[in-house]
């Protein structure tokens, strides 16, 4: 890396070269038809985006009747089918429909192929049907709401899905089948891409982290969502068909059944935090003015993440029955895979170091999510620990745990990233002002909404529970409480990068003054992607603490 | 151009073998010949092997032995592995690979589990099957 | 210097449909679509791989009446099919020989003959179903022939996998059938285009796929 | 029988090793939290934009070593914590002798609890304190899971399957009782009390509980009046091999694999009984399967485990 010549952002930026010959993706073509049938994959992030803040706003509806229902100790808004149905929605949504696409498939699809100077991904058509897949998956989701709701938990254990459960569960299982469809299309589409389409002169460990974040998450897509697939056949078949693989009657095994639901949704918890990690890399490394600290470990680091989650997924089943050596394998190898999440916690701070920081809203973002995901990851660490996960499994530490991890991690790093790549997105700056007062409520509200449920866990508090015992009121009241302040804060950047839509002020190619080749092209890019070749000869991290361009 | 194929499309009736014999010149038939004789030759192997109480309880191993021959016959050859580029023998592998990361620790826990092997496994007592037994009687 | 993004003249030369905008050459395209369909066959083998997990487990689990009931399939008409997929499976590898030097007629040809097989063989996996059925061999029927519980697992296996596999087969077909249509036009140039390769490495799976359900559901429990 | 503790007490021998090893992780993650979080703030702070700290070339050390040995650091310290997790007496392997059992049933959306000489209660634990009490478990239908937050453990129960937990309660009280699993529409309903009394308090809760009948003299019943008898018992021809003794020692099969004579191996047995003949007798035993129900089977498993006791007593292991 080192041998690579210094070189800075391009200073003398013409803002006057926006006039450009072709039009933008944007403006390209106007129709609602034209954006349906498109194969760019920068309008087919930006209609992921609409989807996943549609089901986003789905799934957080969800959680504030949740949270509203807990606020007393009685199960007085909501039966208890009706709070079973919407905690199921909350998850099957918010897992399926929102956090597995919504970084990869947004950002993902958006910067990809402008990160490594391609006119497209590899299948553009192949992008554009993940895109249906996901919105039929999706509508088969809504249509299962709608007709009644679905109560198994996002997790559908057996045999009460299949045997005992009265709701919607086939169709939802359908939903999140086809959904993973997409999810493998959306993989395959990445690898392929990085792969093949890379420039001459990108070697594989010149490439931003981002991509290797999306090229990590994809290979965990592609070798965990079959195994969904084939799980939610099984079950569909034994409450449509009468086959029971998972009947207990026909000496079938229920834990079986989870055996092969975690193979996937362990994993998938990778898929729902690697494209954060790679997106909260790019940000402070940008806004610190310093190369990204220790580059070949960060991509080890994924890369070992991606491989060793593969290993752990029977840390969600030490209560289950299954083999006390299992399950002390599985904690071991939950420790080991903790290792490279560390080594990613340290190499951010340290890119910190010496730096020259401002804190734009996405720095303020990826900050935050760097101080959530430490505590979500080490809460993880209790849970690894069997003795501990006696006590632990199914309350509410868990529901803390992987809140941070998911909410606080992933969440703040989406965030971090569309603020980030907004200018890019759609050729104009948000307001900072109210995006840092955004990120800050944010915060604040996610931690009074989920560090009280590591206590509740902590004394014993099981999951799922519509009404609980008066003992526990204290700390729901404090966790309803951080709810509302974090339902307006998200409802903030729905009204300022709106607004910014219309009046923010024209960004320019490369407001951060940022290295990567997406930052060379025009914001918002034209319809190729690129009017001239991309200039790949510069290092993508060649920040610089004493020489910031953007002091000028 | 589509008159052209239906005319081509009645001439083919009248020399059907002839144009297939034309169709065929020239083409190289092996190694896929070759490979497909093999296959048949294994899978009558198989098969018989499957009949004869040889190996007892090991009689399904040596049975998926001889697919797993097979299926690198059908990979090397029907397939082309051996001039895959090296990205794709990789993928092609990751999927076995994972296969038996699956395998490898689902079975940590079944062939640990407390007691004789499988004894954590009993069926419950199911209503509505009164009555079966008695028939084996 | 083949790898530069931007060589619009050298794309300009190509048949426009045989090279897609955004890709530079005919090797990059084909390097993406070999490695596309081979991903996607690594992540089938994924979604079989669940089904076999399960087979394991519970012929390690219920050794006894699980074999017993794999005793119990049509091993003649499963062999049978054994011998069809094995054979349209060197008729669609000759169909891939054949697109790659332009030899149109044999494609057609080749083509065709695999289409009839795979028919032939969901016809006698059609049949096969009607005999299990007429048997009562499905774990809902309440005259399920076999006493042991464990039985019903071996038979709710067996329709999960040669379910899914005829699915893939069906699947097969279509494509084979929309190529051998385009072929017929002579709609894209067979040399230049991925798709004969990339239906034959497909169609090559799911033979691959067959060759193991064959032994475990057909040759279990057979010997002795 | 006070009122529910709702600070949570240790109550159980786990509870307090357990404990210990959540502070010490809490502590550790909590200093790491802080020098993460400290340092992010420190240098946010010293080297915001325009700050006159020092940003020469970072030290050479820095790069590497600090990276690796930051690694090393961490990876070492998760192993040590897992040893240190690991290093619990684990109660939920393999019982190393045979204690107290008492049956657990979880069904939608209650626990059904049946004590050795037959005393049953509903969604309440009557356990003695000081002593050691396996909790048999078994469902009727889904997945639930028993959990007693003061003594930090909880166990699945799984249908088709018998899991077993073992509890050392060390402090008289009454605790919460919880499912853990999600279990439908009544799961937070399916709670309960478990009650830690002396043992002279168990022991007179016990006396004054109605007649249930001692469980292996209920299952004696069963055993003569569904017909066991007939063939288990008698000099008539042997038909089927005589239980005395048989239970917790090696039972030879017909096919020439041992299996060991436990409760699992004799629900089987009624269960399904062709699929571990004993060696030199026929497959003739018809399945009581769906003739017995849950309860019956567990007061004949009772009687069948009495038989053996009399003359089993050196062979406590179990493989």
């Amino acid at each position: 890396m080192s041998d690579i010549p210094f070189r800075d952002v391009d200073l003398e930026e013409d803002e006057a070269g926006e006039s450009t010959a072709e039009a933008n993706y944007l403006e390209e073509r106007f129709s609602l038809w034209s954006w349906l049938t498109t194969t760019d994959h920068k309008r087919i992030g930006i209609l992921y985006l609409i989807s996943t803040t549609f089901f986003f706003f789905i799934g957080g509806a969800a959680a504030v009747l949740i949270r509203l229902e807990l606020f007393t100790p009685a199960g007085d808004l909501l039966t208890d089918d009706g709070y079973n149905k919407v905690f199921t929605l909350h998850g099957v949504v918010m897992v399926w429909f929102f956090l597995v696409p919504v970084i990869p498939s947004v950002l993902g699809n958006f910067l990809i192929p402008l990160m490594l100077g391609a006119k497209d991904l590899a299948f553009p058509k192949l992008n554009l049907a993940s895109w249906y897949l996901n919105i039929i998956g999706g509508g088969f989701a809504v249509w299962a709401m709608l007709a009644g709701g679905v109560d198994t938990g996002w997790t559908f254990y057996t045999p009460y899905s299949t045997a005992f459960a009265n709701s919607h569960v086939s169709l939802t299982a359908i939903g999140v089948f086809i959904s993973g469809f997409s999810t493998i299309a959306t993989g395959v589409n990445m690898i392929v891409t990085v792969h093949t389409m890379r420039p001459a002169g990108m070697g594989w460990f010149r490439m931003p982290l981002f991509v290797w974040a999306i090229y990590a998450t994809s290979l965990i897509m592609l070798l965990s969502t079959p195994v969904l697939a084939i799980v939610l056949t099984l079950l569909v078949t034994e409450r449509l068909l009468g086959l029971g693989i998972f009947n207990p009657e026909y000496g079938g095994d229920p834990i079986l059944f989870q055996h092969l639901f975690w193979f996937y949704s362990h994993p998938a918890v990778y898929i729902m935090i690697l494209p954060g990690m790679g997106v909260v890399t790019e940000v402070i490394t940008c806004f610190a003015r310093r190369r990204v600290f220790g580059y070949k470990a960060m991509v080890y680091a994924l890369l070992a993440i991606a491989v060793i989650g593969f290993f752990v997924w029977g840390h969600h089943m030490f209560t289950s029955g299954q083999s006390m050596y299992a399950s002390l394998t599985f904690s071991f190898l939950s420790f080991i895979v903790a290792v490279p999440s560390a080594i990613k916690v340290f190499n951010w701070t340290a890119t910190l170091y010496r730096g020259q920081i401002t804190f734009e809203a996405s720095m303020l973002y990826a900050m935050g999510f760097v101080g959530l995901f430490t505590m979500g990851g080490l809460t993880g660490l209790f849970l690894a620990s069997v003795p501990v996960d006696l006590h632990m499994h199914d309350t509410y530490f868990v529901v803390a745990h992987f809140h941070y991890i998911m909410v606080g991690g992933m969440v703040s790093a989406f965030f971090a990233g569309l603020h980030f790549w907004w200018p890019k997105i759609t050729g104009r700056m948000y307001p900072e002002t109210a995006a840092r007062i955004a990120a800050m409520l944010m915060f604040f509200g996610f931690n009074l909404t989920f560090f009280p449920q590591f206590i509740l866990g902590n004394i014993g508090m099981p999951r799922r529970y519509h009404a609980y015992p008066d003992e526990f009121q204290v700390w729901h009241v404090l966790s309803s409480a951080g709810a509302v302040i974090l339902a307006a804060a998200y409802l903030m950047p729905l009204f300022y990068l709106g607004w910014s839509l219309i009046w923010g002020r024209k960004a320019g190619r490369n407001p951060w003054r940022a290295h990567g080749l997406e930052w060379q092209t025009t914001s918002p890019p034209p319809k190729h992607n690129f009017l001239t070749n991309p200039d790949v000869s510069g290092d993508v991290y060649a920040y610089h603490p004493r020489r910031n361009p953007r002091d000028e | 151009m589509s008159a052209e194929s239906e005319k081509a499309g009645t001439a083919a009736k009248d020399t059907m073998s002839a144009r297939a014999k034309r169709a065929f010149e020239g083409l190289d038939l092996f190694p896929e010949v070759t490979v497909f004789a093999a296959l048949v030759g294994l899978a009558a192997l198989s098969l018989v092997l499957a009949l004869l109480p040889l190996f007892g309880s090991l009689s399904l191993v040596v049975s998926l032995l001889i697919a797993g021959v097979m299926a690198a016959l059908v990979l090397i050859f029907f397939m082309h592995m051996r001039r895959a580029m090296t990205v794709v023998v990789l993928s092609g592998m990751a999927g076995v690979v994972w296969l038996l990361i699956l395998f490898g620790l689902t079975l940590s826990d079944y062939l640990t589990r407390a007691g004789p092997f499988g004894s954590s496994i009993e069926p419950p007592p199911a209503v509505g099957r009164v009555g079966e037994g008695e028939r084996g009687l | 210097m083949s790898n530069t993004p931007f060589p619009g003249q050298e794309a300009a030369a190509l048949p426009p449909r045989a090279l897609a905008s955004h890709f530079h050459d005919l090797s990059q395209q084909k390097a993406a679509h070999d490695l596309g369909l081979w991903i996607f066959l690594a992540t089938e083998i994924l979604f079989f791989g669940g089904l076999f997990a399960a087979y394991l487990v519970y012929a390690l689990l219920h050794p006894g009446p699980f074999f017993e009931a794999a005793a119990e399939t049509e091993i003649v008409i499963g062999t049978i099919n054994t011998a069809i997929l094995l054979t349209s499976g060197l008729t669609a590898a000759l169909a891939v020989k054949a697109a790659g030097q332009n030899r149109h007629d044999a494609v057609l040809l080749l083509i065709g003959i695999t289409i009839l097989l795979g028919l032939a063989f969901l016809a006698a996996k059609g049949y096969e179903y009607w005999l299990d059925i007429h048997h009562h061999l499905y774990p809902t029927s309440p005259d399920f022939p076999l006493d042991a519980p464990a039985a019903k697992l071996f038979w709710s296996l067996y329709w999960v996998m040669t379910g899914l596999h005829a699915v893939h087969m069906t699947v097969g077909l279509g494509v084979w059938a929309v190529i051998w249509e385009m072929a017929r036009r002579r709609s894209f140039s067979l040399s230049d285009n991925s798709r004969v390769r990339i239906a034959g490495l497909y169609w090559a799976f799911v033979d691959l796929m067959w060759l193991f359900l064959w032994p475990l559901l057909y040759l279990a429990g057979r010997a002795g | 029988m006070g009122e529910i503790e709702i600070i949570l007490p240790q109550a159980s021998v786990e509870a307090g090793s357990t404990d210990g090893k959540l502070l010490g992780l809490i502590i550790i993650s909590s200093l790491i939290t802080l020098l993460v979080a400290g340092l992010v703030g420190i240098f946010a702070i010293r080297y915001r934009k325009g700050s006159k700290a020092s940003r020469g070339r970072l030290p050479a050390w820095f790069d590497s070593d600090l990276e690796l040995g930051w690694t090393l650091a961490t990876g070492g310290l998760f192993v040590a914590i897992f040893a240190w997790a690991a290093s619990q007496d684990f109660a939920l392997a393999v019982p190393p002798q045979r204690a107290t059992e008492i049956h657990a049933v979880g069904k939608q959306w209650m626990w059904k609890i049946e004590h050795p000489g037959g005393q049953r209660e509903i969604n309440e634990l009557h356990v003695p304190v000081g002593e050691t009490v396996d909790l048999v478990l078994n469902s009727q239908d889904v997945i639930h899971s028993f959990y007693i937050p003061a003594f930090r453990l909880k166990q699945d129960v799984v249908p088709g399957h018998t899991t077993r937990m073992r509890i050392r309660p060390t402090r008289t009280g009454t605790y919460r009782l919880f499912c853990a699993e999600y279990c439908g529409s009544e799961h937070s309903a399916m709670i309960g009390r478990v009650v830690v009394l002396s043992k002279e308090a168990y022991a007179d809760w016990l006396s004054i509980q109605p007649e249930g009948g001692d469980l292996s003299s209920e299952g004696r019943q069963l055993f003569v009046s569904r017909g066991c008898a007939g063939c288990h018992e008698g000099s008539s021809k042997v038909r089927a091999p005589r239980l005395e003794g048989v239970f917790g020692g090696p039972v030879p099969l017909a096919d020439g694999r041992t299996v060991m004579a436990d409760d699992a191996y004799i629900r089987d047995s009624i269960l399904q009984p062709k699929k571990d003949v004993v060696a030199g007798f026929e497959p003739i035993m018809p399945s009581f399967s769906g003739a017995l129900d849950e309860g019956e089977l567990v007061a004949l498993t009772a009687y069948i485990r009495s038989l053996g006791r009399r003359d089993a007593t050196a062979t406590g292991g179990t493989p």
